[in-house]
């Protein structure tokens, strides 16, 4: 069964994040794109052809990669780090904590081709457990844009904010989400479609298809509330609150290790502020080979998967 | 958190193809360098149209690279290291480490000629549930001693195997191959370090120096020249060679002279044997049309 | 006020640590100390003298460290990587994913002086993040020793497992706590007091300071349950199960961040299973300078601020 | 995760230490190495007399590096770089960094040398919620560019310093100091790629060759010589000097001759200048008792 976030047209919000960073740079001389070796797939290559001199490539050392940024940012410079999700958060994590977190440091770390996009490259290569990584490193916001629009959003406000911030570029290709006009702020979350039954909480890849899900939802005569959870860092804590407050039950889904990433940022405000059913979807280990949408299906992170935890909470809940 | 890992069966030897591998590479081994040489390079054009089809059936891999390390691959495994692809965890074995595991193509393809999986198999590379995935994962392929994919891994695990063999005073040795580009990251630089500073003679760091990384030329994107200068100084005995020359492979894989480990910079051509791929970056990961593989396939039957 | 386990003789588990290490290496040649400089600070002088080849040092380079140590366990050995927590988890990140986990070798990782043992050294020394960071690594058991019988239990049980296993090394001086033949399982917690109103789940410095909660409250007329969960990975899920179902509340504590650790992992079986209020205990975010205890008390790590909680809890409840 | 950070006020400039500062080092500075270098001693023996107060107040702290390192810092703060202790943030400023973080009370004491904060709160090394912490934190210290501690971060962080002056075109430059058991860390080889490869001649990488590292000697624990070469072949100018001679640490601070980044390897004695403390491993970190303490400023006036 087919839906109607299904059936839009998708988007690679690599363009849209390459021509927001272009448009940036254009209007503000102090941002730099900051790569290891990875012009093209960081998107970085009409950078590249408009701002030489600003594109600096270390080559393949991610530790010197947030190092050297942080030292631009010192420097004056807004450098956006951008590398493949897994090592750049991997590999240089403890510079993330010290040079850039904890220093108090500018620097946007742009993840590219995160959760599963490189899907047949195998676990080393998947970025799975990047959230629950981020997540404990205090003092970073935490971005996952859903399409093109929030993409752009995620990276005009990593600009205005001055803060160390973690964005999750998508690659894999998903349709636009984002209702027109809706405000794009830290630590506020967008409901997509209200409902009243039950709620999803969704991140990236996994907002269409929760939308999927409500639509799929609806004929069966469940009223499903959808929230877009841009932020998993500051986490909108009043709209998971009003979920657990007006809704029986929450799913989350995210494209993601279940240990640490949205789900546990959701369970601990529902388990200490107002008590209601939550279901986790995401990723339980290392993944075997295969696409991405492949192991999307393979772990129930689909309009149905969705669909079906939403019913399996309700059944909890009554 | 704990999970069982991935879901595919892993695979198992091809025991035909592994006693034949056994006969001829022993006997390859023994053979000197110039009398091994043909026969090696047979083997190495057999293993580039594996290569080829392999990443075909896949439409996905990094044939550039594939092609470039195929003769240090192939004199490694056929012509240097004892191995047995039916029982491939031996304590006895010497150890492969294909430290740029992006080229796993290039290794199961290596890999498959040996008999340590059926060659049919390699169709399968990238498949979802394939135990070929696109990076080597050693509870699925047989002869894989750790999982690569990161750059900059495999030479310190390469490094405690080998530490491990002087520990045990035992005389198996370790054979680890990098990257060019993979050398711009410190972890390599901190198990050249540990090497030397443990005299590992039986180690053997070889640098497929096809002097071009997944974006540019390596010289252009962070200079790594004087490169045998910066083995030296870390302790290494060095052997600068033509990696495509199989004599001079299997004499730069001769055991250690000066009880130091031995850095082989084999200088190499990306996209090796197809003419169309030679030293052209972009063939780091492109993937061939069916034209251009039938194309390629011609050329290596010359 | 003090309490019964503040009054114990308290013990620096370091002593057990090289203790035990000595012995197993005595009845097991495949036992190897890999260490960063930190033969000293890892506590690996007296196994040293006693296995002057078995002790490898690399070094200041905690990824070569944990490189070397996989290939250890290539070439037959079992190696117990003994480095500073926060070095080991936050440096070696992407080794410890890729090398020891995903490879499945079996290495041993032992975070020395995890938490805020490091009170004065500041955040960089701090190892507030290592149970969130680990937790999202496939494939690898967790285990918080509380005192010197688990520290020795926890070197044992992670030789005989063959798995991947990462250990916290007390530091901080704690009273014994484990009552005299409690088994040491895999994902099986240690319920060392019996309660009925509310639970506290603690692990390694926290839970000496649990049981002095649960001594305050029962003054109070509350009857609260004390959980060792010795086992962050893999939890036990029974037993924080029954804990949601036989009293009213729980109150984690741990030596650690907030956002992905034990509270986390006892919020996902309480929202998935059976609610509960639970309130976490931990450090929100990078620590200031101060001694251990200091910082501890600075949380609210104490007996009082969890028999605080746990009071809170209740009241919530009802 | 979203927090505040710590909680203790940061600290603020002394207006007039700074003020006696400012003069005093613009006249080093422009002096000959040879007419500065005895007052740059001078200072020098009182920041080692406040690194040894600063510690026993502490009951902690690093004292051999501390010691070793004095003069390179002392030269670099006073004797060579353009900086305002009542305007600790001007953008034109030049960098100091210093890599090897644990020797936070020798980088303090110099510090307050100068004027970032009052000398009177040296006493507050590591007490509850103080500003001083273990390792220098930026947000609380004026002249920290960066939190250091864990070793091998400095050096890249200052390369991307010394990075962005180059690219802003702009004249100033950027020190920043290591250990020589910090150089086992792969993250220094890989700064040093980079900035070989950016020709970053307005950086300047001191080693602190004191030869001992935590537990050893560098060379017991990991032999890191030949170091000259190994910087040399990385695309750095070299020079090796005595690091506790001021003159010869002015004249390597000087700027790039060669174009390239320049690496001064200072041979130090670790505890330097308290004679039962030098080149001795123990005093790495062990803390000195009241009578030592005592005994080692006695030495030090003489
Ligand atoms: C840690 C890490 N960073 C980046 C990459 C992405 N990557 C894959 S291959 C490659 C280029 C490798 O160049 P080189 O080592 O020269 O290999 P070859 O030329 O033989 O293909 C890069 C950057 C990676 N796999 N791992
Ligand atoms: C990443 C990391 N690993 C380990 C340590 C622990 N440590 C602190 S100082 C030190 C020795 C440093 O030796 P060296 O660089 O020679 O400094 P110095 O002799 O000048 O004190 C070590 C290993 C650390 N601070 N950071
Ligand atoms: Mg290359
Ligand atoms: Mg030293």
């Amino acid at each position: 069964m087919t839906t109607a976030a299904e059936q839009s047209p998708t988007y690679d919000c690599r363009a849209d994040f390459a021509d927001e960073l272009a448009a940036l740079a254009r209007s503000d001389e102090r941002i730099v794109a900051v790569c290891n070796d990875s012009v093209g797939s960081s998107n970085l290559v009409r950078f590249r052809e408009e701002f030489p001199t600003r594109l600096i490539n270390v080559g393949i050392a991610e530790q010197d990669l947030v190092g050297v940024s942080a030292g631009l940012a010192n420097a004056g410079f807004i450098p956006f780090v951008s590398a493949a999700a897994p090592f750049l958060t991997g590999r240089a994590l403890e510079q993330i904590k010290a040079d850039v977190a904890y220093t108090h440091r500018h620097v946007i770390l742009c993840g590219q081709s995160p959760g599963m996009a490189y899907g047949e490259l195998g676990p080393t290569h998947h970025s799975i457990e990047d959230l629950s990584w981020m997540r404990a490193v205090p003092g970073l916001e935490i971005i996952v844009p859903a399409d093109p629009a929030e993409t752009r959003s995620a990276l005009r406000w990593a600009v205005a904010s001055g803060k160390p911030t973690y964005i999750r570029i998508p690659r894999f290709k998903v349709p636009a989400v984002t209702p027109a006009g809706a405000p794009f702020e830290a630590g506020r979350a967008t409901r997509i479609v209200d409902g009243t039954d039950v709620t999803v909480i969704a991140v990236g890849t996994m907002v269409s298809r929760a939308l999927g899900a409500a639509a799929l939802l609806e004929r069966q005569g469940i009223s499903a509330r959808v929230l877009n959870m841009t932020f998993v860092e500051p986490l909108d804590r009043e709209a998971v609150l009003a979920a657990a407050r007006e809704t029986s039950g929450i799913v989350t889904a995210e494209e993601g290790l279940l240990s640490g990433g949205l789900g546990a940022a959701v369970a601990r405000v529902v388990t200490e502020r107002h008590l209601v059913p939550v279901r986790m979807l995401g990723v339980p280990s290392f993944a075997p080979t295969g696409s991405t949408s492949f192991l999307l299906e393979h772990f129930g992170l689909t309009a149905e998967g969705i669909a079906e935890a939403a019913r399996e909470i309700l059944d909890r809940a009554r | 958190m704990t999970a069982a890992l991935e879901s595919a069966a892993p695979l198992r030897p091809d025991e035909s193809a592994a006693d034949t591998y056994g006969q001829r590479s022993a006997r390859l081994r023994a053979a000197s360098p110039a009398e091994a040489a043909a026969e090696l390079a047979e083997i190495s054009t057999s293993v580039r149209r594996d290569i080829l089809t392999t990443i075909q059936s896949a439409g996905m891999g990094h044939v550039g690279g594939d092609l470039s390390v195929t003769d240090l691959l192939v004199t490694a495994l056929w012509g240097t290291l004892r191995l047995d692809p039916t029982t491939p965890d031996t304590p006895q074995r010497d150890r492969f480490v294909l430290s740029k595991g992006h080229c796993a193509a290039a290794l199961y393809s290596t890999l498959a000629s040996c008999g340590f999986f059926p060659r049919a198999r390699l169709s399968e590379f990238m498949a979802p549930l394939s135990p070929l995935n696109g990076h080597p994962a050693r509870l699925k392929v047989p002869g894989v001693e750790t999982n690569t994919g990161p750059l900059g891994h495999g030479f310190p695990v390469a490094t405690g195997c080998a530490l491990g063999a002087q520990l045990r005073g035992e005389t198996w040795r370790t054979i680890v191959v990098l990257g060019d580009g993979e050398m711009q990251e410190g972890s390599n630089w901190e198990a050249a370090m540990t090497a030397a500073h443990y005299k590992l003679a039986n180690l053997t760091a070889v640098v497929d120096r096809n002097r071009l990384q997944q974006g540019a030329r390596t010289e252009d994107t962070k200079t790594l020249e004087p490169l045998a200068e910066k083995w030296a100084s870390f302790g290494w005995e060095v052997r600068v060679i033509d990696g495509h020359d199989h004599r001079a492979i299997k004499e730069a894989y001769a055991a250690s002279t000066t009880g130091r480990p031995v850095a082989v910079i084999a200088n190499t051509v990306k996209g090796k044997g197809v003419s169309f791929m030679e030293d052209r970056v972009e063939w780091h990961h492109k993937v061939p049309t069916d034209e251009q593989v039938r194309l390629a396939l011609e050329e290596l039957n010359r």
